[in-house]
């Protein structure tokens, strides 16, 4: 499995904060996006970041494996 | 107490600087840093902010940065704690502390590492007015 | 508790903090600096510092200080506290605190408050030492 | 009666921290330091700045008033 994790203004947008997508050999992160774009259109408008395990990715075409955890973000705003 | 942490309770400058300060007596400037949730932004009045993050994510960056600013401003000790939940008008939201033998580094240090957090920490806030929640996006 | 202070006991930040957000909930950033006695300066063990002060005079320069400060950097309001007398190695010396809307007036004033402290306010440290004691001179 | 105060280093080397002067009229600052460096040359030498009432000084032409309080600093070492 591979877990989606939204958060602030995306989780506000997509209206749930994890989601869990089966997972098959050669995965890549393009391939979660897609998906998700589709399906989240209003909340992706709004992602600005995306990490796997933790740390900030920015290739799309990194091979995902069982377990990651994937996070789409918005513009950071704490402090 | 843990030298990172994001917390929804409220924290103590002075246990937190008792902390800092009992890993040397070489420390001769602390510079620190307190920021607080206004009561008015852009124009309008806010009653209270509400803080969400990707804890186990906010932790790594936070740890990371209180590593790279020991080490690129030579300090003694740093310590950073950010809150969340709902924090109410004028309340406080997040804590950096610097130590160093000198004061120029503990304050570029404080500087440096409040100016990364916005920019590296994975939390966000929205502002709670009487015409309305907004999610603020960051002017840096 | 007045703003500005000087005094032989130790200060708490948490109650001066408490008293500097106490005047405005527009407070968005609070930068503070405290100044610690080290255990080691210009090559030698120092095992306490002694210090002396024309008290008079020190709350007029200390005042002075806060008021400059508030205008030329627009604060909200400012605290200084300077302890006199015996303070061993690992005390606390010193706290300033700038509080301001936005963090960089906040870290620019607080930055220029213990800076222009140590140039204008009528106070002189004696470093005490095992192989004898000596009047600080400072190097700015 | 003019009040003179040392502190800290040049205390330390007059040995005393208060004294008093007779004042007399039309009486200037630097009469006052004539006198005094001259009592006391070493603790002089270290004296940085003069301030009168509590507000520094570098005219020694100034008129002094009874009841003026006059002191005599190393350079300030706080913080």
């Amino acid at each position: 499995m591979i877990q989606i994790l939204f958060f602030g203004p995306v989780a506000e947008l997509t209206g749930v904060r994890e989601l869990a997508a089966d997972f098959h050999s050669g995965m890549r992160l393009q391939d979660v996006v897609a998906n998700l774009q589709n399906r989240y259109a209003d909340a992706f408008r709004g992602v600005s970041f995306i990490s796997v395990n933790n740390r900030q990715v920015r290739d799309q075409l990194i091979v995902l494996n069982d377990g990651d955890e994937i996070a789409f973000m918005a513009k950071f705003s704490g402090g | 107490m843990t030298a990172v942490r994001i917390q929804l309770e409220d924290f103590s400058q002075d246990a937190e600087l008792l902390a800092l300060r009992a890993g040397s007596q070489r420390m001769g400037g602390i510079a620190t840093f307190i920021g607080c949730a206004r009561d008015f932004s852009e124009g309008r009045e806010v009653s209270e902010i509400s803080f969400d993050a990707y804890g186990s994510m906010a932790l790594v960056e936070m740890n990371n940065l209180r590593s790279e600013a020991i080490i690129k401003f030579g300090l003694l000790d740093a310590r950073l704690v950010h809150r969340i939940g709902i924090i109410g008008a004028g309340e406080q939201i997040v804590f950096i502390a610097a130590g160093a033998e000198h004061r120029a580094a503990a304050f570029d240090a404080c500087r440096w590492l409040i100016d990364e957090l916005k920019q590296r920490v994975p939390i966000w806030k929205k502002e709670i007015t009487p015409s309305g929640d907004s999610w603020v996006t960051q002017h840096p």
